[in-house]
């Protein structure tokens, strides 16, 4: 089950990388958010966890509800067209993402030995992505790509926290959880600014300072 | 702390011989300029750069040395800057600074370099610690030093900033950097490469002799283009430089030949110039500032005729020019006579090619006498002989008493300098012999010959006796009555005026030919017209091309901005491109971290 | 006390001696244009006659124009001083008379002058290097034999001296162009006994150049001294005759010249030649 | 009402400062490691990062007095936005003051993830194309690099639980059993942590955003941004660091902040040499001087990282001057572009001169006190042996001070390229130009004895005794 869910994980974020309209990126964030999250419910299931369960279940109402919803309701605030603009095309973003994947795994066999291939596959999809979350920052011409990008390598944070036998301390999850609750609503603040001074969201064209 | 040895002393002497008529010139150059506000604080400034100074030189601790050294850079950097408000000024401070700022960036390197091995900044420690070390590695220090102390003292090529520098400060201040100031550079030069670390291979010293020659000859042939009574000056000190170090770098030979009394010789000639140096070209600088202030120019072009109307700033001036002209019996003659003497007496005991790199040497400096000889010749002629060229000329006004006395005092100097040498030479020798380790015989202190290779022999003083008594002679003999004054030969002309006179571009026209393969001349002509057929006036303009700057530092800077343009690509405003910049760094870290 | 009367028998010599050289150098160059030639002695006669005449003085000019024929006679004077055992101080000491009479030249503020100030000026400035290192040349080779540094020396001295008494082909005594006037140049605004005083001066320096040069050759012809100045005196007149002036700027080309051969002379004193 | 809220927050911060000092001084000096929970945790390195803190914060707050009292009256602001200036001001000063007294390195995260997005605002205070611009890329990056480093700590976390079963993020723990990590995790963790915290930090390549901000942000706030919030960022990366040092040995740590240090300063070098922006030119400074204390802490020796923490307060306070300074005079010229000033000096005397005494400082001459710290760093580096570093920083920062102070001189002398008459300094400024020059040059001339103690403590928990 975990191995599957991972595997989706994989899945999706590689998809990620070919997908080209905001509602799709979008709709991918929230797939991905909830495998997290049955990964998340799985482990608390597991280790029969009340604090794991708190966890999912934020994970989940944030997630796949909240946050999307709200890009949502943003999108359809500022009348944007629904092209993410690509700097890199499908093509050439599936080949990084496969380099990216591949120095993941690099990585994940520095850090885990051998035997403990769950750990490895677990973190290796975790740097992986939050590798392509930045990569999607940097090559995707939209402000609110580069927000769910940033979401995207946050969901990889938590997949990386999953290895840690028993998660991340309670205390410090939740108060993950409201940081991203926040950074999503000031930067949903500032694409909205962006959007009344511009009127565009398109963040390449935001080159005025230079040198 | 303090280090009061006979090197000390002579340069509390040089700093004291310019600074108290420096100071004393001050007070009527300043009379009337600024505000009292103003005048406080560039007093107070100028105080504490002599201060600074006076306090460099005696100094036993290099970190101590580096500070007070840096302090001197800044008060000095100050001064310059007196007339803040004139953008050359402000150019030609920073150019400055940031020159020197380079400079300094070497001699720290090499402190700290030795530092390393000797745990302390203190003189004694570092020397002994030189002494162990790789050889490779004083060989770098000398480097450093050379290069360190080289910019502030302005040897070629890395005197660009003198010219600039020099003339936008007020006259006495000029007076102070070029006459002291860069001094201090070559204290630096003695006393770190000489005494802590000691000489090493003959090429150190090769080396110092081919730069001083490259800059006495640069230093005079821009001095003898240049039309600016100030930068004329600046131009000479990096000549004036150029022969000290022709002494310090023979020196330095003689002593890795192990010629200890011989480097004690050229050791003396070097600082004698260096002495000389300090003298006349104070009292030089004081005379372009008095010729400044008197006619609100120092553009030698629309000068002329100032001896009649500042009868003393032109026989100081002319004093000052024959000093710097080697003429005898004054103080130039002196110390360029025993340089040569230093090479001569060199030549018949080193190994024969580098004697013959010697005749070299003589020559540049002869060369280099004659040119400058001939650049002041210009110099005064033309600001001081003949008709005034401008009105502003024509209504020139004399020197206060201050200004006066503080350039009687230098002039009185140039003189003493020049007819005491012998005295001189045997003070001298107390110190070089403390440098050089050497013995030296000397003909007493109060001897009126100067016999310094126990061969030949040379008074100033006879030389001045025998040329007062021939000119006694011959006034007595052919002088006397009937003289009249009538007008110049102009050919029948109906009146020469001062438009028939002789130029400096005139004047420097066939130095200015003769070397073109250096100094790339260039000019244009502009005919003004009145009408199709009739040309009412040219204007002629001619200059010539400063190599340096052209092709070693505007290259640099060309080449940097190249860099910077790049690079300034590189932050042209695009987010993606800085993010992809974290995951680059991010993912070449990762897979270089097994090699890291 | 014989040194004393010594120097003054050889200064007396040299200044007695000198506008005779000059009587001699201009008939020799007559002859040998085929033409009768003024006697040796016109120079004294010429000297007589302008210290006869009143001074002229430019009212432009200052006090440096009516000191400046005093110097230079002084220096020249001085340097015969220094003829036989500093060699070295002759070359400053003549600079210090050069320098005034190129500052009286332009005193009088006529571009004549300046011309003249300015040409010499360029010119001396290449003559000392030439003559610092005959100097050099002949002070590695102490002694008085035969040797090759000799004549060398020798003959580099005889350019520097073409150029110290403003002879062609550096210059030309006899003409008043003012496109190729150097040293005459610089003596236009002068008259009388300055004018006489002025030449004078010039008269004992070219002299003492000629003893100077007498002084490298004499172990070299193995001649007495006097016969040395003769033919020094006879080479200078056929060069003079036999050549055609330079351009001033092909001078520096003659004195660079002049330079080599001195550096020649040092490279063979060095192998001990 | 604006410039009594101003003396207001000024009073209280500079109440704030007196407490921090007393701090410093009792924890600093009286080498003290205080804990409460498990959440806090401070030593002679906080008390040193907290003091430096408060000296800017309450510059600052002194400065904004008549800052923001004077961009209400040109119009620039509402009072309604000025009030809202001072409250984004104190959750920023509380954030940056939260940093070094945190021991859980989770919640390290959190207040430096804080600091960014309370600053994200007064960046984009402004509200124009410009400001918005800054303030996004600051977000973005910020919040990638922040990404990173969380990333680390779960990997450093995850270095605890496998080799000890602890499951805790506090610092100490991972100090406590260092030696027990295994060596391989903490490696690339800590890569994380670097091009994280690095990057907002200000070190190069990761730096970009910060000429940005900096030149945008309220001029008070981009004295804070450069004189503190760059260095709680490098705080944390010092704090994994001590950990990296005693688990992996060697020089792998110091190897890094090596490179980024001379790389920091290579960048900068060239960007100052053509700098057109007032603002900007500072900020470059900041990369540099970052750069240079990154170099410091690299060289890992005790005399490297005395100068490379004495730089930290040193920097902040200069910086801070020359901010202020940046500020007054783009009020007064209505632009921080170097091509329109010119003769500072003349038309705002008393901020010229400090601007002057400021730039005389940064280029690192004595006597003032950046003049010292750098010059302890550079005897380190040469101490060290690795002349080709040393004799590359020293020609790159020679590089850098000629082009900062040919671009200073050619604003504050001159004459003003359009005639201003000469401005009055209100009273505050004048103050806090006084009081940070007391800081400037005093420590220039002699380092107190507490600061010393401070400093040496400071040293030894960074080298993790």
């Amino acid at each position: 089950m975990i191995w599957l869910l991972l595997f989706l994980i994989l899945l999706i974020t590689v998809e990620t990388a070919l997908v080209t309209s905001l509602p799709a990126l979008l709709r991918n964030f929230r797939y991905q958010s909830m495998c997290l999250a049955l990964l998340t419910l799985l482990a608390a299931y597991r280790e029969t966890s009340p604090e794991l369960y708190v966890i999912a279940g934020l994970l989940f109402s944030l997630k796949v509800l909240l946050i999307p919803h709200l890009f949502n309701l943003l999108i359809k605030r500022i009348n944007s067209n629904n092209h993410l603009g690509l700097f890199l095309n499908a093509q050439f973003s599936l080949l990084f993402v496969v380099a990216l994947a591949m120095i993941s795994w690099y990585l994940a066999s520095l850090v885990i030995a051998p035997p403990a291939y769950l750990e490895q596959l677990t973190l290796s999809a975790a740097c992986f992505v939050v590798l392509t979350g930045i990569f999607l920052m940097a090559s995707r011409i939209k402000a609110l790509a580069q927000v769910i990008g940033l979401l995207l390598a946050e969901n990889g944070i938590f997949l990386a926290a999953t290895i840690i036998p028993g998660g991340m301390p309670f205390f410090v999850e939740i108060a993950l959880f409201f940081d991203v609750l926040v950074s999503v609503m000031i930067l949903g603040l500032f694409i909205y600014r962006i959007n009344a001074i511009f009127t565009h969201i398109d963040v390449s064209k935001l080159s005025g300072l230079r040198g | 702390m303090v280090l009061l040895d006979p090197l000390a002393f002579f340069f509390w002497a040089v700093i004291l011989l310019v600074s108290l008529p420096a100071l004393i010139y001050s007070i009527g150059y300043f009379k009337n300029k600024f505000t009292r506000a103003k005048l406080l604080t560039t007093q107070l400034i100028t105080l504490a750069f002599i201060a600074s100074m006076l306090f460099l030189v005696i100094a036993a601790n290099a970190f101590v040395f580096l500070i007070v050294w840096e302090l001197m850079t800044l008060f000095s950097y100050l001064l310059v800057l007196t007339d803040s408000e004139n953008k050359a000024a402000v150019n030609a401070a920073s150019i400055y600074i940031v020159m020197t700022h380079i400079g300094t960036a070497f001699l720290i390197a090499a402190f700290f370099l030795i530092f390393k091995y000797s745990g302390s900044f203190d003189f004694t420690a570092m020397s002994a610690a030189c002494q162990t070390m790789p050889p490779l590695l004083r060989n770098w220090l000398f480097i450093f030093f050379l290069i360190g102390f080289g910019t502030k003292a302005g040897i070629v090529p890395l005197h660009i900033w003198l010219p600039y520098a020099h003339p936008q400060a007020p006259s006495h201040i000029s007076a102070l950097m070029s006459g002291v100031m860069i001094k201090t550079a070559l204290y630096g030069l003695i006393r770190f490469v000489f005494l802590v670390l000691g000489i090493g291979s003959l090429w150190w010293g090769i080396t110092v002799l081919i730069l001083a020659i490259i800059s006495c000859l640069v230093g005079v042939i821009y001095a003898l283009m240049e039309h600016d009574l100030k930068k004329l000056l600046a131009y000479h000190s990096v000549e004036n430089i150029g022969i000290i170090l022709l002494g310090l770098g023979l020196a330095m030979v003689f002593t890795s030949l192990n010629l200890a009394s011989l480097s004690a010789l050229a050791m003396i000639a070097g600082l004698y110039h260096l002495i000389n140096h300090a003298a006349f070209k104070g009292l030089l600088f004081l005379g372009a500032g008095s010729v400044q202030k008197g006619t609100g120019t120092l553009e030698i072009e629309k000068l002329g005729g100032l001896i009649k109307k500042m009868p003393w700033t032109a026989a100081f001036f002319l004093v000052g020019a024959m000093g710097i002209s080697a003429l005898p019996p004054l103080n130039g003659f002196v110390s360029e006579w025993l340089t040569l003497q230093a090479f001569f007496s060199g030549a018949m005991n080193v190994p024969g090619l580098l004697a013959l790199g010697f005749a070299l040497g003589v020559a540049a400096l002869a060369l280099t006498s004659g040119l400058a000889a001939a650049c002041f010749v210009k110099a005064f002629g033309i600001t001081f002989l003949a008709l005034p060229r401008s009105s502003s000329a024509g209504q020139a006004k004399e020197a206060p008493a201050a200004m006066l006395s503080g350039m009687f005092l230098l002039a009185a100097a140039v003189v003493g300098l020049g007819l005491l040498a012998p005295i001189i030479f045997n003070l001298l020798a107390g110190v070089a012999v403390s440098i050089c380790q050497a013995q030296l015989q000397t003909t007493g202190l109060f001897s009126l010959v100067l016999q310094p290779n126990g061969v030949i022999a040379i008074s100033p003083l006879f030389i001045a006796i025998f040329l007062g008594a021939g000119l006694a002679a011959a006034y007595l003999v052919f002088y006397g009555y009937k003289v009249r004054l009538g007008q110049t030969w102009d050919c029948g002309y109906y009146r020469t005026d001062s438009r028939n006179e002789y130029t400096a571009t005139a004047f420097s026209k066939k130095f200015r030919i003769s070397f073109g393969f250096f100094l790339f001349p260039f000019r244009k002509t502009e005919k003004i017209k009145d009408s199709f057929y009739h040309v009412k006036s040219f204007i002629y303009r001619t200059n010539t091309t400063n190599i340096f700057e052209k092709y070693a530092y505007n290259a640099v800077l060309h080449l940097l901005y190249r860099i910077a343009e790049i690079f300034k690509r590189a932050q042209a405003g695009s987010i993606h491109l800085y993010l992809s910049y974290i995951l680059a760094t991010l993912l070449l870290l990762i897979i270089l971290v097994k090699i890291l | 006390m014989t040194k004393l009367l010594l120097t003054i028998l050889k200064i007396s010599l040299v200044v007695g001696l000198a506008p005779l050289a000059s009587g001699l150098i201009a008939r020799i160059k007559n002859n040998l244009r085929l033409r009768r030639g003024q006697g040796i002695l016109q120079p004294y006669r010429n000297l007589w006659k302008l210290c006869g005449k009143e001074d002229i003085i430019p009212e432009n000019s200052s006090w440096i124009f009516q000191i400046t024929p005093l110097i230079v006679f002084a220096t020249s004077v001085t340097a015969i001083l220094f003829l036989t055992d500093n060699l070295l101080a002759i070359i400053f000491i003549l600079a210090l008379g050069r320098f005034f009479l190129a500052l009286a030249a332009l005193d009088a503020g006529s571009a004549f002058g300046g011309m003249g100030s300015s040409r010499e000026m360029f010119i001396s400035s290449f003559v000392e290097p030439a003559a610092c290192l005959v100097i050099f040349a002949l002070y590695l080779t102490p002694g008085s034999t035969w040797s090759l540094t000799h004549l060398l020396a020798g003959l580099s001295l005889l350019i520097v001296i073409l150029a110290e008494t403003t002879r062609l082909p550096i210059d030309n005594q006899e003409t008043h162009l003012e496109l190729t006037m150097v040293h005459e140049a610089m003596l236009l605004d002068y008259s009388g006994r300055s004018l006489a005083l002025l030449e004078f001066s010039a008269q004992i320096k070219q002299l003492f150049w000629f003893c100077l040069l007498a002084g490298i050759i004499c172990p070299l012809a193995l001649l007495p001294y006097g016969f040395c100045l003769l033919f020094i005196i006879i080479v200078i007149a056929f060069i003079e005759v036999g050549i055609a002036k330079y351009r001033l700027f092909k001078v520096p080309d003659l004195l660079v010249f002049a330079v080599i051969l001195a550096l020649l002379a040092i490279v063979s004193a060095l192998l001990g030649v | 009402m604006i410039k009594r809220l101003g003396i207001i927050n000024a009073a209280a911060h500079f109440m704030a400062w007196l407490a921090a000092l007393y701090f410093f001084a009792a924890v600093g000096a009286g080498n003290l490691k205080l804990s409460l929970g498990s959440i806090f945790y401070a030593d002679a390195l906080s008390a040193l990062l907290v003091f430096t803190t408060a000296t800017v914060t309450f510059a600052a707050a002194l400065f904004s007095v008549s800052f923001i009292t004077t961009d209400f009256s040109l119009g620039k602001i509402t009072a309604k936005k000025a009030l809202y200036y001072y409250l984004l001001f104190n959750l920023f000063a509380a954030a940056m003051f939260l940093v070094p007294l945190i021991n859980n390195l989770g919640f390290l995260w959190m207040a430096i993830e804080l600091t960014t997005l309370v600053s994200s605002f007064l960046v984009g205070f402004y509200n124009t194309r410009h400001s918005v611009e800054a303030a996004w890329k600051y977000l973005i990056i910020c919040s990638v690099g922040i990404t990173l480093a969380l990333f680390g700590a779960i990997l450093f976390t995850f270095a605890l639980a496998t080799a000890t079963g602890i499951k805790s993020l506090n610092w100490t723990d991972l100090l406590a059993t260092a030696k027990a990590l295994d060596p391989a995790i903490v490696k690339v963790a800590f890569i994380f942590i670097l091009v994280g915290y690095g990057t907002k930090a200000g070190l190069a390549p990761m730096h970009t955003w910060l000429p940005d901000a900096h030149s945008q942000a309220v001029s008070p706030v981009s004295a804070m941004l450069s004189g503190v919030l760059l260095k709680s960022s490098l705080y944390a990366i010092l704090r994994y660091g001590i950990i990296v040092n005693r688990c992996c040995g060697g020089n792998y740590y110091g190897n890094f902040m090596l490179l980024f240090g001379l790389l920091s300063l290579a960048v900068t070098c060239f960007f100052i040499i053509t700098q057109k922006d007032l603002k900007r030119l500072l900020a470059y400074h900041s990369v540099e001087h970052i750069g240079i204390i990154a170099f410091g802490v690299g060289l890992n020796s005790p005399l490297a990282l005395f100068g490379a923490l004495f730089h930290i307060f040193n920097h902040a306070v200069t910086k801070s001057l020359m901010f202020f300074g940046a500020g007054r005079v783009s009020q007064a010229y209505g632009s921080h572009d170097l091509e329109k000033l010119s003769g500072i000096i003349k038309t705002l005397p008393f901020t010229g001169l400090a601007m002057l005494l400021g730039a005389f400082a940064l280029v690192g001459l004595p006597p003032f006190s950046i003049f010292t710290s750098e010059i302890i760093i550079v005897i380190a580096a040469f101490q060290s042996g690795n002349f080709i570093a040393a004799g590359l920083f020293l020609l790159l920062m020679a590089v850098i001070s000629g082009a900062a102070i040919y671009h200073f001189a050619k604003i504050l002398f001159g004459q003003p390229i359009e005639p201003l008459a000469a401005k009055k300094e209100p009273i505050e400024n004048v103050l806090t130009y006084l009081f940070l020059i007391i800081f400037i040059l005093g420590l220039g001339l002699f380092v107190p004895t507490l600061l010393r103690q401070s400093l040496d403590a400071a040293v030894n928990i960074l080298r993790g005794f």
